[in-house]
């Protein structure tokens, strides 16, 4: 797993059964037949209803789901992959490289050196291990309940050279427990024969954790000769994940045995809905991945084979260890991750998909890891060897007791897994030095500069630009304003976020302050749920000499939410909009629609919000019985201005007017007079110089560095 | 019944997503204005629900990191000021007895929002000069040094110079109006095909961001 | 224009599905060189081996308006990375700036961790909204880049100017960042701060460069087809208005 | 004028001003001082918006709902709601997903009908014929001309832009995919109008940061000069 193909977000149910169609071609992206379980339902299981297994739909309520999952991964195994078998994959598939499985087999292998029978497969049944736990002391057969899984483990172990296939289908409970350490009992024991290995029942299960810890201390440990799988390879111990999670607590055993059982016993169950069965046929959720065998250093993918990973063929041969370390071919040069990490996806995946037959690449890797750094890797810790299901707490033991010696073993082990899986503590990240001295540097310039043309205000100020250079657009909003009658409606939309409202303001205080002057009647609203607020501000602050604004003549609107979807109701009926206004009194109730106003005017720095207005108001401003349009202006940010203008461009034009910025308010204060654009105007000025020589002399400056150190590059 | 309910979690919100965004878009090329607007006072009275969930998401964060860390005293700082506006702007609504000498609403956005995002805002000056000084150190090639090229262009235009230039201006307009009129028009629209196919993506269900 | 938008959204989509089943037939990736993309699973493997954690910025697009859009690659995004940091020392950690974006991105990291078996690690905080209004979305997520042990910033939704701040703060914390939004204003800020920015639509190419599913590359493949024909149809609009301004009657 | 103040105002001009310092001085470094401001900022935003929210669409609308539409809404928002805990969340799965949903809609309707369709058609304005005809019958021919270079500067600026965006490629086995030539060379072109409008753009937002910090400098000046009239 890695970067996965969102299979099961990416086929729609309506189209899964088309794309099953497809299915065989579906090389790519996946195996779409594998959507119905019931259709790819293993001959085993049909065959052999006796066998417990049943599909996850049937019986759900009765059998747990520790053993529902079981059954379903057995189910699954040889069948189609499910969504739970593409996150199992990492276990399933890892075959005989999973270290859990290797233990286990070194398990069975030891009662039945290296065979194992029918009948000795139900001794690695579950219950049956929980009951030889128990029998340590009470000496009696484990009883086997109706609901139990039966596993039919022969269907795999046809042959020898069978053999590793089948420790696929052990069921991770069994993994779990020696992935615990609790499998790795012999450790240290040398010299024990195999009559007592077989005796397991007679084995303190919790002994072997104080036997593990004595042989990682190097204590000698005996190991079947010729059984490949007893060859644990170091740091194949998980040591932090089995422990991650947390189980709910049956209440039956400590909180953190049941941890670690449910960790290590209970297999995750079916998916938890269909659709995620039919998402899970997508083969291509695990092949196309981020750190895709192909985008591995060679080092890492080089014994990915690509016949090496039929999991879901019970019947492939597979191979020991050993026989596939002769298979390896010769190691290529390692190159670093970073180096892969920057080459070209394609140029790697092509060649690796040249090479890998469509029906194979389909088919999950058996041996890779799929997840996170060790992807690719062979032969190493799970990456996710704790695939548990969570849903259900785990079924509790009846008359399972620890003695105090097993606690004080398990607490031990507990506190060392403890340390193991506590994350790093972060960490703050230093910042280099030059490159905090050059913003420190800009700050100050910045600042000083700038607050200095406030300070010498008295002695220096900047006139307002020519009028004669003002542009079309602008004229084009004084004119519209001019033409007002009084006791006109006008629409001021105020968009702005509140950090804006410094260059905002700027902009429209001349536009404001000449609409008060024709007499206009402001109705503010906004889709910000700021702007009615500051909209009030605004006014209040800036014109509160005004008597139509100080005694709050105006209307606010307020709040339209819902973005664009809100903007397009309010403009489609404004009055059920906001109908907690009071419609039948002035000065709204002159307003039935939107085009009753005489004028729109946007305020706004987002040209998203000022292509929300044109896109889903301005449609509507046109009366559809006399023809006549309501025009729209903006007073926009000079950050949007570019984007805005090709609105005002269009013929028939959708914005019959813009000005931008503070330039903009400043050619406008030149015809109603000054006001805050002039009273910014040179520290403006003083700031956009200092800003262009800064930029320029570190422009040039890093341009000229670098041509010098090329040269000298190139010199030597 | 955990198995039912299960199986029609997904398909239920990708049922419910789909019928629903089929009906909008027809609201767009058919006349039905009627049910867009039933459609749309639902949306709009559970997108402002959202926000307010999406206020117990922030407050949970910083709950959290004061339990963990007694001295998150900016998380402290946030929950209070949180709490306190959202309850200052409810009682001033639907209370007439809110005292004048107690901050309202009004005070809370003028004196600390408006002036602390203003002040990020004029902040953001210094980032962008910086940036702009590095860039063609950080990413060397022909384009960033039109980028500063452009970048300088354009300020010198909008200074008080600039402005009364008419080379200036003339150069602004062909800068501003043509070069970049027609870059932002591609732009704009590349974005509207991506986000067509990116809206269609939903209404056919392939993409399931709500917990398909 | 009624008959015209119908036929354009029926077109669209027909399109999209042929791609994407054609493109399930084909081996190869059929697209061009996007070298952020490249760089960004670099950057995810790394930090996955650091031992540090990736930061998804999805933005403060409304999900209510066409901004939304940008937001979805963004969760589409967040979802690959999440199938592969999930269950790293620092699991991915995704904020918005918009209470239903929120929820969409907790959903999206909840589902990830479902899907891993990872369910009981699973914390909500690890979908944020740090602020709801664009600034202050931005100014709540800038501490959280010079605290949470954040080692790649990826930006992918609707940001404005305000992108700086967290740039910024990238910057400082000598944070990587990977950054596109739908908003040509953010892009300008983001073209000159991000480490590797994302220029206009290929935003929208995030899924498909990250293996989301063959639709995403089969949107992108219509998006060419109708690409062409807009180039087709501007060119032969604008000659005609050409003709028109010539010709004199 | 200090006199002429009220107290809540003298008050929230102080706040606002030791603020509005802290915040200018993460332009020199992060600091303490700076991320309590911050927080400030951050929760009086989400306590407004989430007020306003409240007051201004949620109340009023519900209010005016039918008794039937109004327990469909709570659910629908009970809904949402259990999205807050994740035992809970998949039963919000459809509240979540009827509004993007509809977010789809708007976007796809919005986009052709609002950017697509009017660009497309504005195609025909590039070259501003009206105004052309015009200059030219006047016989200003310098600006008819002038309205022709801009208008090729547009065509071939969205033309190439959106041609550099194309993504097709044909893959190779060992070779990153290539796109045709043509379409290489026009992706230049389009790379540099590019560069160009996102220069433009920058310096409009640099010009409105700029703005945002004069305004606060000339509010810092404008206290400073209060306090030492007052004294």
């Amino acid at each position: 797993m890695g970067f996965t193909d969102d299979s099961d977000n990416d086929l729609p149910d309506w189209l899964s059964d088309l794309g099953s169609d497809q299915g065989d071609e579906g090389i790519e992206y996946g195996e779409d037949s594998a959507f119905d379980p019931e259709e790819d339902k293993p001959e085993w299981i049909t065959n052999d209803p006796s066998s417990g297994f049943e599909l996850p739909e049937e019986d759900e309520e009765e059998v747990p789901d520790w053993l529902a999952g079981l059954r379903e991964q057995h189910s699954t195994s040889t069948g189609p992959k499910t969504d739970a078998d593409i996150f199992l994959s990492d276990d399933d598939d890892l075959d005989d490289q999973d270290w859990l499985e290797n233990i286990r087999d070194q398990y069975v292998g030891e009662e039945g050196e290296g065979e194992i029978s029918p009948e000795e497969e139900l001794d690695i049944d579950f219950l049956d291990t929980i009951q030889a736990l128990k029998a340590e002391d009470e000496q009696e057969e484990p009883p086997v309940s109706d609901d139990e899984p039966t596993v039919r483990l022969q269907d795999y172990f046809a042959s020898p050279e069978e053999e590793m296939p089948a420790k696929e289908d052990t069921p991770d409970w069994i993994s779990g427990l020696p992935s615990m350490g609790f499998g790795d009992r012999d450790a240290d024991q040398p010299g024990e024969d195999e009559a007592q290995a077989e005796e397991e029942a007679d084995t303190d299960w919790l002994r072997k954790i104080r036997d593990q810890e004595a042989a990682e201390r190097g204590e000698p440990v005996e190991e079947s000769p010729g059984e490949p799988e007893s060859d644990i390879p170091e740091g194949r111990y998980p040591k932090e994940q089995p422990f991650s999670e947390t189980p709910e607590v049956t209440g039956s055993l400590p909180a953190w045995m049941e941890t670690l059982q449910t960790s290590g016993l209970v297999l995750p169950s079916e998916p938890d809905t269909d659709e995620e069965l039919a998402g899970a046929g997508y083969s291509d959720e695990e092949i196309s991945t981020l750190f895709e065998q192909d985008d591995l250093p060679d080092w890492l993918g080089s014994d990915s084979a690509p016949d090496t990973g039929p999991s879901a063929e019970p019947s492939a041969p597979s191979r020991t260890p050993e026989q596939e370390e002769d298979e390896k071919p010769i190691e290529r040069a390692e190159l670093p991750s970073w180096l892969q990490a920057i080459r070209p996806v394609e140029a790697v995946t092509s060649v690796a998909e040249d090479h890998l037959p469509d029906e194979q690449e389909a088919l999950p890797s058996g041996e890779q890891e799929r997840v996170g750094p060790l992807s690719g890797l062979r032969d190493v810790l799970p990456a996710e060897p704790h695939i548990i299901h969570f849903g259900t707490p785990p079924r509790a033991i009846p008359g399972f007791e620890l003695t105090e010696i097993q606690r004080q073993h398990a607490d031990l082990l507990k506190s060392m897994v403890g340390t193991e899986s506590a994350s790093a503590p972060t960490k703050r990240r230093t910042v280099a030095n030059p490159q905090q001295i050059l913003r420190w540097v800009i700050a100050i310039l910045l600042l000083a500069f700038t607050f200095a043309a406030f300070w010498l205000s008295n002695s220096f100020t900047l006139m307002l630009p020519k009028p004669e250079g003002m542009p079309p657009e602008n004229l084009a909003v004084i004119s519209l304003v001019n033409e007002l009658s009084a006791g006109d409606q006008v629409l001021l939309a105020v968009e702005y976020q509140p950090g804006l409202s410094g260059e905002l303001e700027a902009a429209s205080a001349a536009l404001v302050q000449h609409l008060l002057l024709q007499d206009a009647r402001i109705v503010l609203v906004s889709t910000q749920p700021t702007g009615p607020g500051l909209g009030d501000a605004f006014l209040q602050e800036n014109f509160k000499g005004d008597d139509y604004i100080s005694s709050r003549q105006y209307a606010n609107l307020g709040y339209v939410s819902g973005g664009s979807a809100g903007l397009l109701n309010f403009a489609s009926d404004i009055r059920q909009t906001k109908a907690d206004m009071a419609w039948d009194q002035p000065p709204l109730s002159d307003l039935q629609t939107i085009q009753d106003f005489a004028l729109v005017a946007v305020l706004t720095e987002d040209p998203d919000t000022a292509r929300s207005w044109v896109e889903q108001v301005q449609p509507l401003l046109e009366n559809p019985l006399t023809g006549q349009e309501v025009p729209m202006v903006m007073v926009v940010s000079a950050q949007a201005e570019p984007l805005v203008y090709p609105y005002y461009y269009t013929d028939p034009q959708q914005v019959a007017g813009l000005i931008s910025g503070i330039g903009g308010g400043a050619y406008y204060e030149t015809v109603t007079g000054p006001s805050i654009a002039q009273h910014f105007w040179t520290a403006y000025n003083v700031g956009l110089v200092l800003a262009m020589i800064i930029i320029a002399v570190g422009s040039i400056y890093n341009l000229t560095r670098n041509s010098l150190s090329g040269l000298s590059k190139g010199r030597s | 019944m955990k198995k039912f309910i299960s199986n029609f979690r997904a398909p239920l919100g990708m049922i419910f997503a789909i019928s629903a965004g089929l009906i909008m878009l027809m609201t767009y090329v058919l006349p039905l204005d009627g049910l867009r607007a039933i459609i749309l006072n639902i949306v709009m009275i559970g997108a402002a629900a959202a926000l307010v969930i999406g206020v117990f998401n922030l407050l949970a964060v910083h709950v959290k990191r004061v339990e963990e860390d007694n001295k998150a005293l900016g998380s402290l700082v946030l929950i209070l000021a949180l709490v306190i506006t959202f309850v200052v702007t409810l009682l001033q609504e639907y209370t007439g007895f809110y005292p004048d000498w107690l901050p309202g609403s009004d005070w809370l956005l003028t004196y600390i929002q408006v002036p602390v995002e203003s002040a990020l805002m004029g902040v953001m000056a210094v980032t962008l000069v910086y940036a702009a000084a590095r860039i063609v150190t950080q990413r060397p090639s022909i384009f960033s040094m039109i980028f500063v090229l452009t970048l300088l262009v354009t300020m010198i235009a909008s200074t008080q110079f600039g402005m009364d230039s008419n080379l200036g201006q003339s150069v602004q307009t062909f800068i501003s109006h043509g070069l970049a009129s027609g870059g932002a028009r591609g732009i704009i629209i590349g974005v509207a095909l991506g986000t067509i196919a990116t809206g269609l993506r939903i209404l056919m269900g392939f993409d399931r961001p709500y917990g398909g | 224009m009624t008959s015209f938008k119908l036929i354009m959204i029926m077109a669209f989509a027909g399109l999209m599905l042929f791609y994407y089943f054609l493109g399930k037939r084909r081996n190869l990736r059929h697209l061009r060189d996007i070298p952020a993309f490249y760089r960004l699973r670099g950057t995810v493997e790394l930090a996955v081996e650091d031992g540090t954690r990736i930061h998804v910025a999805v933005g403060r697009g409304d999900v209510l308006s066409p901004q939304g859009a940008s937001a979805m690659v963004g969760l589409s995004l967040l979802r690959q990375i999440a199938r592969v940091a999930s269950d790293s020392d620092h699991p991915p950690l995704a904020t918005t700036g918009d209470g239903l974006l929120g929820i969409l991105a907790q959903d999206t990291i909840r589902v990830c961790f479902e899907e891993l078996n990872l369910a009981p690690n699973y914390e909500p905080t690890l979908g944020r909204v740090t602020g709801l209004t664009p600034f202050s979305y931005a100014a709540g997520t800038m501490p959280m880049i010079f605290d949470d042990a954040i080692s790649a910033n990826l930006m992918i939704g609707s940001f404005g100017s305000e992108a700086a701040l967290i740039t910024s703060a990238g910057e400082r914390s000598q944070t990587k960042t990977l950054a596109g939004t739908d908003n040509l204003p953010g892009q300008a800020i983001l073209y000159a701060t991000a480490h590797d920015p994302l220029i206009g639509e290929e935003l929208y190419a995030g899924g498909a460069y990250m293996d989301a599913g063959p639709m995403h590359e089969a949107s992108l493949h219509t998006q060419d087809v109708f690409r062409w024909a807009i180039i087709g149809l501007v060119i032969i609009l604008s000659l005609v208005g050409l003709i028109q301004g010539l010709v004199t009657p | 004028m200090l006199i002429e103040m009220t107290l809540l105002d003298l008050i929230g001009m102080l706040v606002s001003f030791v603020l509005t310092v802290l915040v200018l001085l993460y332009a020199f470094d992060d600091n303490a001082l700076f991320r309590v401001a911050v927080y400030l900022f951050v929760g009086v935003a989400a306590g407004y918006a989430s007020a306003v929210a409240l007051k201004d669409v949620i109340f009023p609308r519900m209010f005016g709902l039918e008794r039937d539409q109004l327990l469909l809404v709570l659910l629908w928002i009970v809904l949402l709601a259990m999205k807050l805990s994740p035992r809970t969340a998949r039963i919000g799965n459809p509240a979540a997903g009827l509004l993007v949903g509809v977010g789809a809609a708007v976007a796809v309707g919005g986009s052709i009908q609002g950017t697509l369709i009017p660009q497309v058609l504005a195609a025909g304005d590039f070259f501003a014929p009206s105004l052309m005809r015009q200059s030219f019958q006047a016989g200003f021919a310098g600006q008819g001309i002038g309205y022709l270079i801009r208008g090729l500067a547009i065509l071939v600026g969205t033309v190439a832009t959106l041609a550099h965006f194309h993504f097709g490629a044909k893959p190779a086995p060992n070779q990153i995919p290539q796109r045709y030539h043509l379409i290489e060379i026009i992706s230049k072109v389009g790379q540099f109008f590019i560069a160009v409008t996102f220069g433009v753009i920058f310096a409009g937002i640099y010009s409105a940061t700029l703005t945002a910090l004069v305004e606060r400098l000339a509010f810092i000046y404008q206290v400073i000069q209060l306090f030492i009239s007052g004294l």
